[in-house]
């Protein structure tokens, strides 16, 4: 683990979690006119695994997809002008949270239904493959999109192709408000993986450093042609299923669990890490904290001021031309 | 009488047919959760404990499921917080829902209903905004019911309970914090009956779901410069109360179809032809139809705003149809003044 | 110029364009096997083993991988034995290839081509005869062909694969043993285009696929008595060719739309929906629609039999149009002569 | 395994070779008008499920369903009245070869949709579940059918809940022309199950003695409540995926492939098992026989002089009225 730069995994995932406080904080303010899935508490899987690819490799997600499209370079501005439904945005306002693109760092895309980007991203595999790319695509979703059939009809091509996918779960544990228990049998969620005769590995998906220590040589068996592998990261959303807000109030989940996981955070965790290696500096926690809150600013200040779109995109996008 | 909202109406039927049936049964993503599916299953897992469930996500399957328990003496009502997931479904539901009572020679039919929730506005976007009637309206051995009221939805959905066959029970979400006058007692709303929502003799206005309050508003705006429309509120999209549509234009000899769904290949063309082909009628103008365009509705709030019709687009529709130059400033301000993408100043999203 | 069946007019396109474009590849269940579904792709695996494909039995899955590649760059075309398969991946079809274009505000484009297969006669039963074309003729983002020649197949698959949007590619199980005039070479049908199939004064049928055949063979009986029909081969379902209908009935004046679907919510209605509303044209008398009835195909060939249209029951519903009392005899002792649950004699079942 | 009666096995797997065997003789006579699946090769695994359920008990099937229906009790005329498009047949005509039901037998359907029955069979299971009703349903697919994500779906929902299910899979190793291994990675089919938290077992399918000595107490064992298990019969089909000929000349299968297994054939094996028992006698032969040739032809005369539906019944099953 000697070339995991962690100082660089903190400030990636800070980016991501001011970027996603700014949203909390100003959606109260009703600009940002569209559902927003957030990702505080699981940026550690979302940078560990971005982390673990090649930029070449592509990546698809979900409806809680902020933090999987800026670990994997997307543009803030795209996703915050996106939030506000302007011309900008990285889906030119068409998509709204749930739907991001940057082919320009080959995020391929995330949309909301669950388990809808699954079979597209061994797709995309099954592309590179029949091109004979060295390119690996990661499929990142929630622990509920594998009781979606279409999953499992996925994951099987993959593993009777050996195609270059890597499956990353991150076991939240909920399904909006329902617990895993409560839609899945008691066994390992890697289990299933194994019946698909896939590689699995079940990891600490707080522990960002140690992902990309497992991780990135398991990329490079599957880009090597040695056939699809699963992941679970064990993590844990800390607000709300769907807006800005904590809803812990409403009891669906205990508050030894919920302590116990804001103790585990991610950002404490690499804080840890770093403070061993005494890398944990004053000076590095100002300049971090001041470059990347000058990021989220900057992009907020230039969402907010863009323009939307004209009328004349109302239905521009109906069919491509040749 | 007692005025109470659309998600209370279904709240109260669900509970009091859970009470007279134990065979009935209620199961959904986040049926027994705290948002409670907007509010129509709030409590019903504590009172009901062997009658309520969750479920994982898989459409498909769960339906299956709860064919077979339909076949095996229940009556399952299931519930999609959005229609656009119910893709997934399509197998079970057309290929066996919808057929098994006849690719078995009428041996046993599924009585099975399905809640399906259309989206709209606060940026919902290409997925979550669908408005699919027609995939079910068109498959033989479906039936599908709108509703546009609380008093209907808690009767429609009683009679969908009750029937032997597999009811798709359509609600649009801007409809859940409506209220109407509701009966506390159970009773049922018929499937397969139009109602006249608004008598009148110059033009048919033919709507169903949330059409049916824009169109309420809009002739509003109509009677005001003494015009007089007829307003049918279908219903149930099929078996379709064609007969009702038909006495009415064959009054008014004018008709407009309000459908809030793609226009190629939509229930509002159905009806059109329906009356073109009838020899018995004649029509005193071309028959028109305002529905959504043919493109899914875009998330940005900017762009959904010319996406869906309101009262001024129908009165200026209306127009059309009578061949009359119709005052629009007065629709067009109260509309400009609404909301466009919330249903009401409450709605803070997110779905 | 050279005669050849459908089915080896699909299997040569295939090949030609499997040839001219590397990132062409076609997939589907059953595809390499000795049987070739039906013939299409005979021999091509050999051919180009790295561009054909077999498949689990997995609708949904495998049309988001297509989706998925097609998005990475490659041009896949994928087969379903049949359509009623189809209803599997309706979530995929509709929810991401119908919609990849729009929701990322035209940043790419899907281009996949499915074919599907609609199935008729020996005892084919609810779900293995479903004609499923309005499930996809209605969803914006989608082109849908249903040729009704081996030329015209030929033809459309090319357009098809060259498309870079998604396109759904109907085929007739009846047609496919069917022959026409095809050039050897690759050339295109256009994607939007009808086609006049016979020209005419009195009458303007439209129809597609296989109901071409059975419209030709009727309009044989209608000459006979000195009638002129014009008949309008859609060829493409969505984006439909309205132009071409509506310039058709401005000049005949009359509609028959003859539909192998279902009648409530069918394109024969959208069709006719669409000539009501038009105030520029003037019918002679209501247009009309011949269609399946609406409820599932039996298995049982003892009312299958009475379950299809034919030229009988065609010339039958011209002469309602045209008002006029029309010979029926011919056509009907023509039609009770033929076989009516396999296309032709040679056909032995089972599917 | 001392209560089971042997002998019984064969006459009821008997009565469904004999059955078929007649279906493929008399088809080219083109009377029986809709696509057959014949299970010639695979009586085994049906009578050995069947045999290990309660006539309470219920079950579904697929395309491939002849066995099935008449191992569970299906009546024979009623079978060969629907292949013959007769108003007597089990679905008086309207369903075809492929969509047989006996509720007298609780034979509650068979379909032609790849995977279409097992959901409903779960269902079936969990309305058992709810009525509290100690009834198991067995859910008869092929080894293709596990492909469908609906399947998945399903296994998860009854392995939730353990709902009284036994899934059964009769591995004949293709999915019509296509080897599983062209279909599915390398690896136990049972894997699959394990995934899903369920008990499981693999089989000879062939060996009818067996699978009844090793189903009993797993069907009992689901139907105290232990959750769902899913088996695997390895079998083989003899004749053409659909339709009643040999296709073997298609080059598909490799002949050592079919020969050691029609030597295997579910008939010969309990024939040897009555061998060595010395229950396999001249008379027992010629009884069993003669009885079963009786029953098929007498329902093969009654089929093809039975009345067809009449028009009336065309478009009579739309809706199911009160
Ligand atoms: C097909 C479909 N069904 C249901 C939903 C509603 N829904 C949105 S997110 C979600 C929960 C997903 O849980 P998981 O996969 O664990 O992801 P998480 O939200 O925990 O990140 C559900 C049920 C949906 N969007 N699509
Ligand atoms: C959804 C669907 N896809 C494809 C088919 C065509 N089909 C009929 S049987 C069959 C093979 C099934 O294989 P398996 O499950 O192993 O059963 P077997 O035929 O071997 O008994 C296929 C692909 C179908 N009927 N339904
Ligand atoms: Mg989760
Ligand atoms: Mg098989």
């Amino acid at each position: 683990m000697t070339d995991i730069n962690v100082k660089d995994l903190y400030g990636r995932m800070l980016r991501i979690r001011r970027a996603e406080q700014e949203i909390a904080k100003r959606y109260s303010e009703e600009q940002m006119r569209c559902p927003v899935h957030l990702s505080i508490g699981q940026e550690g899987a979302a940078v560990g695994v971005a982390m673990s690819l090649e930029p070449k490799d592509l990546m698809v997600s979900t409806h809680r997809a902020h933090a999987h499209y800026l670990a994997k370079g997307g543009r803030l501005t795209g996703l915050i002008c996106e939030l506000y439904g302007k011309a900008d945005g990285c889906a030119r306002g068409q998509g709204g949270s749930m739907h991001l693109v940057d082919w320009n760092v080959n995020f391929a895309a995330s949309t909301s239904i669950v388990g809808g980007t699954i079979p597209v991203g061994v797709g995309l595999a099954f592309g590179s493959f029949l091109k004979k790319e060295k390119q690996v695509t990661a499929v990142c979703i929630g622990d509920a999109a594998i009781e979606e059939g279409v999953f499992h009809e996925a994951a099987n091509f993959a593993s009777l192709h050996k195609l270059p996918v890597l499956f990353v779960s991150e076991n939240n544990l909920y399904s909006c408000y329902t617990h895993l228990n409560d839609r899945q049998p008691q066994r390992p969620l890697t289990d299933i993986a194994h019946g698909h005769g896939m590689r699995h590995l079940t990891l600490d998906g707080n522990d960002c450093r140690s992902i990309v220590g497992e991780v990135r040589p398991l990329v490079e068996s599957i880009r090597r042609g040695e056939g699809p592998a699963f992941l679970e990261l064990q993590t844990y959303r800390q607000l709300e299923h769907c807006g800005p807000n904590n809803d812990d109030h409403l009891g669906y989940r205990g508050a030894d669990e919920i302590s116990s996981w804001i103790d585990q955070d991610p950002l404490n965790i690499v804080q840890r890490q770093l403070e061993v290696s005494n890398e944990w500096t004053p000076e590095f926690v100002a300049e971090i904290e001041a470059k990347v809150t000058r990021e989220v600013q900057e992009a907020f200040e230039f969402a907010t001021k863009a323009p939307f779109p004209t009328r004349e995109e109302l239905g521009a996008y109906i069919y491509a031309s040749h | 009488m007692r005025v109470i909202k659309f998600v209370e109406a279904i709240r109260e039927a669900t509970d009091q047919l859970l009470a007279a049936d134990k065979s009935v049964y209620m199961i959904g993503e986040g049926v027994p959760d705290p948002k409670s599916i907007f509010g129509t299953t709030a409590n019903l897992k504590e009172k009901y404990p062997d009658q309520v469930f969750d479920m994982p996500i898989a459409e498909n399957g769960l339906t299956g499921v709860a064919i077979g328990s339909a076949l095996n003496g229940m009556k399952p009502i299931m519930v999609h917080q959005r229609m656009d997931f119910t893709l997934y479904a399509m197998d079970q539901i057309v290929n066996n829902a919808a057929k098994w009572y006849s690719m078995f020679g009428g041996q046993k039919s599924v009585p099975l209903v399905v809640r399906m929730i259309i989206g709209r506005g606060w940026g919902q976007g290409n997925q979550h905004s669908q408005n699919l009637e027609m995939l079910y309206s068109h498959i033989p051995g479906l039936k599908v019911v709108s509703p546009s009221s609380a008093y209907a939805a808690k009767g429609l959905l009683a009679d969908a309970v009750n029937d032997p066959n597999p009811v798709i029970f359509i609600e649009h979400r801007w409809l859940h914090n409506t209220t109407s006058d509701v009966p506390e007692e159970l009773y049922t709303v018929p499937i397969g009956k139009a109602r006249t929502a608004l008598k009148g003799n110059d033009i048919t206005i033919v709507c169903w779901s949330y059409a049916n309050l824009e169109v309420m508003k809009a002739c509003e705006f109509l009677t005001n410069q003494g015009l007089s429309p007829e307003v049918i509120d279908m219903q149930t999209l099929r078996p379709m109360d064609l007969p009702a549509v038909k006495e009415s234009v064959r009054k008014t000899g004018r008709l407009l179809v309000v459908d809030d769904a793609w226009k190629f290949g939509s229930l509002a063309g159905e009806i059109i032809a329906s009356i073109a082909e009838d020899d018995s009628i004649q029509l005193k103008s071309n028959p028109r139809r305002l529905t959504y365009p043919d493109f899914p509705s875009p998330s940005t709030h900017a762009l959904a705003k010319y996406y869906y019709n309101g009262p001024h687009e129908i009165v200026k529709m209306v127009g059309e149809v009578m061949k009359k130059e119709l005052k629009l400033d007065e629709v067009m301000h109260y509309q400009a003044a609404r909301t466009h993408d919330v249903p009401d100043q409450n709605f803070k999203g997110p779905f």
